[in-house]
């Protein structure tokens, strides 16, 4: 039966987060961004909310919900400041990957471990921008003895620097077979593995970008997750990939519900022409515009969360591809609603327009999302 | 935890409509869009198809909302009855919009029948649509060629005369308003009161004084009646006056009433929905038939990119319609949501058909086309029931009383 | 030196016709819509007007111009109603094909009677709402002994069975080489030329449109067009419909200019919350927008004859792109603005937003107008 | 009758101005971004430059209104003057629109001191800027906090006391304020007396009482400065209001002023255009390099399509932009066409670096590629020297003066 009701568990934890992310994270987005990472003891905090833990596992130490919570909380985050929950939510895409594609055994060995201690997983799959898939990977393995030896580079990697985990999409020297792809859960200090220099970007500046390149680098056979068949390949990192974009699109609801907040409190304050500006049509019609988007956008997340967990044809591209088109038009109208005030980081809306546009850096979150 | 899966019997319904509307409705309605006319019998058996569904449908919509013993609360929930009645909806508007607007029925009339009337008022007026065996119709005769989104600048007037109200003025743009059995009209004692001074009345086909006005020529929906209705010292006895006099002496009378747009505004939602989705189908189907045989190869990505945006689109808006009538189905104040849904479902429509009809090229201004009557069909949607302007204004009012602004 | 000023004599003929679209034209725009027709006598008076000879030269009839003076006075006629421009105004895309392709004989044969008698051509170009394009096209020539014998069928042709000639694009038989093209103009009850049923249209419903069928056709070899290369074929045919092109662009703008200004002045007469609705933000932005739209697409069409006239690499694609796209949303929110008066046909509003999408019936303006 | 080709002369000075602004701008543009400093020597080179190309262009823009010996009628229309601006603004500010904000001189300052000054005046506050060595500039000082749009809620106070003025009030968004020679600051007698309160003053930099306030940090533009002026009890000689008090006696004084903007929104047009046209190019190139080699191909077609549409509405923002000045030249009111190039330029060039940072993936996010900056750039566009919406205000009110409305 339709229902956009919410678990009572979940909905106490959304009203915590919405308390913890106006309290906590919003007032040090600034600092966070001019510092280019979060506050450690924030980051601590944040940590101890259990957020990654949620959709995952009990029996790995997760709270045993699925994504549905994790969209639901993601979106309370990011609404303090998605710079912030994507520097500290940094497990969540490679767990998941690690749920998808380990075995039992690597579940355990892999995957416990990392939940319990919170260490974060750079995502490495995408290279220049370009499609995930073979053609596209220049990243190579070749296996000697039961270890697997790493050559390439991944662009734009997310947490480069930062992370205590790095997860390789690397293909098999020489094929471009989907079979012969695999994903190598590395740990930063490997030897080999070399950070390029931290990237400038225009939004996300709270989060560390960097080119890593693997340079020899030598992963054991336990690391190393794989697929039956092709088909069977495809179609993991396919939900690896709808995951990810998933999550995005909550983080990216979040800040649009909290430019639209925002931008909409200040037009009932802001006096132009002898009324509060809410008062011009123009700028009622933009709140009402904006509101309206960020209500669809949240449900079309839901609606692709909803699909990944009932095992439905994937809607995750969807909704993704509709989120970031919507998302760049409410960031817009909210500086235009603030004016002025808009364009100067005395406000956050200029930074909120910037980190929506660069949420783009995100795994499978390119222009063109039905690519991966 | 939310979810999104129709139920056994939701899916059911909703392919049973699917498929009346794909192989009874979509058939008749170019015809039906020159002549001006729905044929009685497939209204009939419309009206049939829907009682035969049974209480489910009957007693959980518009229809429903007017029975006696109407469901209550819990038992709403359970039933869904406004998400029901969406998904249906957009199933029968995907067939033909105007299907929609002729559902046989008290029609918008309905809703302020039964909220309004006494026991007696109900009975009396809703009697002669239990078993019809031709298509009746009821109506809501609210808008004035002066009044339109600013419904409380109604100027028909009714003033007592012993047992009776004289009635003066003209109604436009209402549905069904002339071949309706009887229309609920909107007067007011005093045009200077306000909403506090409307009155409502049932008026009755054949009351002395209420004579048939144009039927206005539309550029589309042409297959649906839109009416103006002449009141010329129109003698209403008493018993018309829905609630009663006594219902008048406080204010609570005339929101009654208007709660009828709360509820029916995620329905002209849903058939915005269908109506994009018509136009996307056939859009989508026509480039597939067309750019993989005959025409520059090149082109295909372009036009299914396009359609891959409409299609977002469409998906958004029936979600916005969704939750508007899981909120209503819920008992939670959906105003908001109502307004988001109808005001985001009418943008979704015109952009649909206008992309749909873009793509097709000369083809789709063709009037053997289905999607120009869609063109001709959609741009309403944005005006009716309360313009895209109007649902802005309720939307950030109730926004702006939520932050105390 | 960019100027946007007009020649007087143009701006004076401007002038006029602006009188003549409102106070003749504009009245009988319904009942030339429900005939299907222009009134006979509305007809002779705007052939009179000789806005269609305003370009042709002096030497076979015209009045020496160029199209600048046409898309000025085109854009007036339509400002009163594009249905009956376009039913009235029939010679001028033919007319001006046959001042490309024709040799000087024809031009003095065949040019200048039509000039002279007002007859109409409906040109038959491309087929199908394809690109005009040999690979496209179908209907084919044979030459036999001297003259032409044609087979195929043209359709959605503007004109049909209402104008004295009609213009015939078509390949050889068994050719898809453009130098093989040739152009016939034939006169329309020449044995083989087949009328089908007149197509009911969304728009334009004032011009009859249906598809026309070449049976057999045959045709003297003094009303045929070449050109003496592929090249030149190809470029002479592009110039022919540029000119339709930019042409329908003016027509479109009068349109728009006219729905804009009667919208615009709707808005101050009519009273809702108990203020003129001009008084209102939201309507008083659609009519600064439709406004800006409206001289934007009006300055895009000039700039096209402007480039057409020098030679200039061809932007008359570009300003059809544009304008179609803006004319859908001038005219829908011109109805928008009028509400529930927009959607009836008390009001032209309704009309014209009909009439502009219809207008991508035009030969060389259907959706992908950078295919011809 | 009408022709867009240039002369000669106008092409000669839109390659050249292209070629310093590909050569000299461009370069270092991104690392005066991040500096927040524009080098000295490039501007002059740019004043010199502009200097170099003799009176045609000097004499004829906003540095021409200025001087003493203005051109007739006939001579500006002949010239061209705004014309000629748009187009160097246009080729500047594709370089990067920094550059154009930076241009040494008295700026917006300029034209209220050249309409409203005395002969006196105009010399005094001109003259540094003749033969400068290193860049001077001149400010214009009218909004406040809260007063943006609505210039005439300002607050900055005045009052004469012997033969001083007392200025107290704070300016804000001021461009180039901290460190221009001198602002043109409008204070106010009385609020109350809305426009007709104001007064003008040119306050020098070091005048007693006039504070250096905060320079703000933007999301773009960071290499303009943009400060706030802090006035406490700011002692200004009565020499400094400009025109004398005569000049308030009747109401023209502010108008005069307020004609500024009629003749710089059309070249705020103009830099929006360059903003979009260098977005446009980067991401058409991209394409080109990407699209056809390693990604792909498949998109090509989508992708190229939307760079068609982008570059269609650059083109009709330009050409909207030439009507405008084409009408300044011709001596010709304006207002409605100021505004209305000034509204679509800024929304078409938010949607070419929107479609360009998104056309370029990752890549057009980092900091290194320069639509990057583009994208923080634009948005002020739609926001300074009157918003989108107060352009539109403009815009319709001067359409229903036209039809009486």
């Amino acid at each position: 039966m339709p229902t956009f009701e919410l678990d009572e568990e979940i909905q106490d934890m959304q009203k915590m987060l919405r308390d913890f992310a106006t309290e906590m994270i919003r007032p040090a987005y600034r600092e966070a961004e001019h510092a280019g990472e979060t506050p450690s003891e924030l980051r601590e905090s944040i940590k101890e909310l259990s957020v990654h833990l949620v959709d995952m596992p009990e029996e790995y130490g997760g709270l045993g919900k699925d994504i549905r919570s994790a969209v639901v909380l993601e979106e309370e985050l990011s609404y303090g400041d998605v710079g912030i929950t994507v520097d500290v939510q940094d497990t969540s895409i490679g767990a998941n990957a690690i749920l998808i594609f380990g075995t039992d055994e690597q579940k355990t060995n892999l995957l416990t471990p990392i939940l319990e201690s919170g260490d974060g997983i750079a995502a490495c799959f995408s290279e220049k921008g370009n499609p995930v898939s073979p053609e596209f990977i220049e990243t190579t393995w070749r296996e000697k003895e039961g270890s697997y030896k790493l050559m390439g580079s991944k662009t734009f990697v997310v947490g480069a620097g930062r992370a205590k985990n790095y997860l390789v999409l690397a293909k098999k020297d020489g094929s471009n077979d989907w079979q012969d792809l695999r994903l190598f859960l590395i740990a930063a200090d490997t030897p080999g593995v070399v950070v390029g220099d931290r990237l400038g970007t225009l939004g996300l500046e709270t989060c560390a970008v960097a080119d890593v390149a693997l340079m020899g680098v030598k992963v054991d056979s336990s690391r190393v997750l794989s697929a039956e068949s092709s088909d069977a390949f495809k179609s993991k990192l396919g939900k690896v990939l709808d995951y990810a974009r998933i999550v995005t699109c909550a983080r990216m609801v979040g800040v649009m519900s909290a430019t639209s907040d925002y931008s909409a409190k200040y037009s009932t304050e802001r006096i132009a022409f002898d009324l509060p500006i809410s008062q011009h049509q123009s700028i009622a019609f933009m709140v009402s515009d904006n509101a309206t988007d960020v209500d669809a956008c949240r449900w079309m997340t839901w609606q692709a969360a909803h699909e990944y967990v009932r095992g439905g044809e994937s809607t995750a591209n969807r909704a993704l591809a509709h989120v970031v088109e919507r998302a760049q038009k409410v960031a817009t109208d909210s500086v235009q609603i603030l004016g002025g005030h808009g364009f100067i980081q005395d406000h956050p809306v200029e930074k909120w327009m910037r980190d929506l546009r660069a949420l783009s850096l995100i795994p499978g979150n390119d222009l063109f999302p039905e690519h991966g | 935890m939310f979810d999104f899966t129709l139920t056994d019997k939701q899916k059911m319904f909703q392919e049973m409509t699917r498929e009346f509307s794909r192989s009874m409705v979509r058939p008749i309605a170019l015809e039906a869009d020159r002549t001006g006319k729905y044929p009685d019998d497939l209204l009939i058996t419309l009206h049939q198809a829907q009682a035969g569904q049974g209480r489910d449908i009957r007693d959980s919509g518009v229809t429903a909302n007017t029975s006696e013993n109407a469901p209550d609360a819990e038992e709403k929930r359970k039933r869904q009855t406004n998400m029901l009645l969406a998904i249906l909806t957009e199933e029968l508007s995907w067939g033909d919009p105007c299907a929609v607007l002729n559902i046989p029925g008290p029609g918008l009339g309905g809703p302020p029948v039964q909220f309004m009337g006494t026991p007696e008022q109900r009975e009396r007026f809703f009697a002669p649509f239990k078993n019809m065996s031709k298509p009746l119709f009821g109506a809501y005769a609210l808008t004035e060629p002066g009044a339109g989104s600013d419904s409380k600048a109604i100027r028909t007037s009714c003033r007592k005369d012993g047992d009776h109200y004289i009635i003066n003025g003209t109604k436009c743009f209402i549905t069904n308003g002339n071949k309706a059995l009887w229309n609920v009209v909107f007067a007011t004692v005093d045009p200077k009161l306000g909403r506090d001074g409307f009155r409502v009345f049932v008026i009755e086909k054949g009351t002395p004084g209420f004579l048939e006005g144009k039927v206005e020529k539309k550029m589309g929906l042409r297959a649906s009646e839109t009416a103006e209705l002449v009141f010329e010292d129109c003698l209403v006895h008493e018993s018309c006056l829905l609630g009663g006099e006594k219902h008048y002496e406080t204010k609570e009378g005339f929101k009654g009433a208007m709660k009828t747009f709360d509820s029916t505004r995620p329905l002209v939602a849903a058939m915005a929905v269908g109506i994009a989705r018509a136009a996307f189908e056939i859009a989508r189907d026509w480039v597939k038939e067309n750019y993989t045989l005959s025409r520059p190869i090149e082109r295909y990505r372009t036009l299914s990119d396009r359609l891959s945006k409409l299609d977002r689109e469409i998906h958004a808006a029936r979600m916005l319609t969704w939750r508007a009538c899981w909120l209503a189905d819920e008992g939670i104040p959906n105003s908001k949501e109502a307004s988001m849904c109808k005001v985001y479902a009418a943008q979704v429509a015109q952009r649909a058909t206008e992309e749909a009809v873009q793509i097709m090229g000369p083809y789709g201004v063709l009037k053997n086309h289905f999607v120009e009557k869609l063109f001709r069909d959609q741009k309403v949607y944005d005006i009716f029931e309360g313009t895209g302007q109007v649902q802005r204004i309720v939307i950030s009012r109730r926004i702006y009383e939520s932050i105390g602004g």
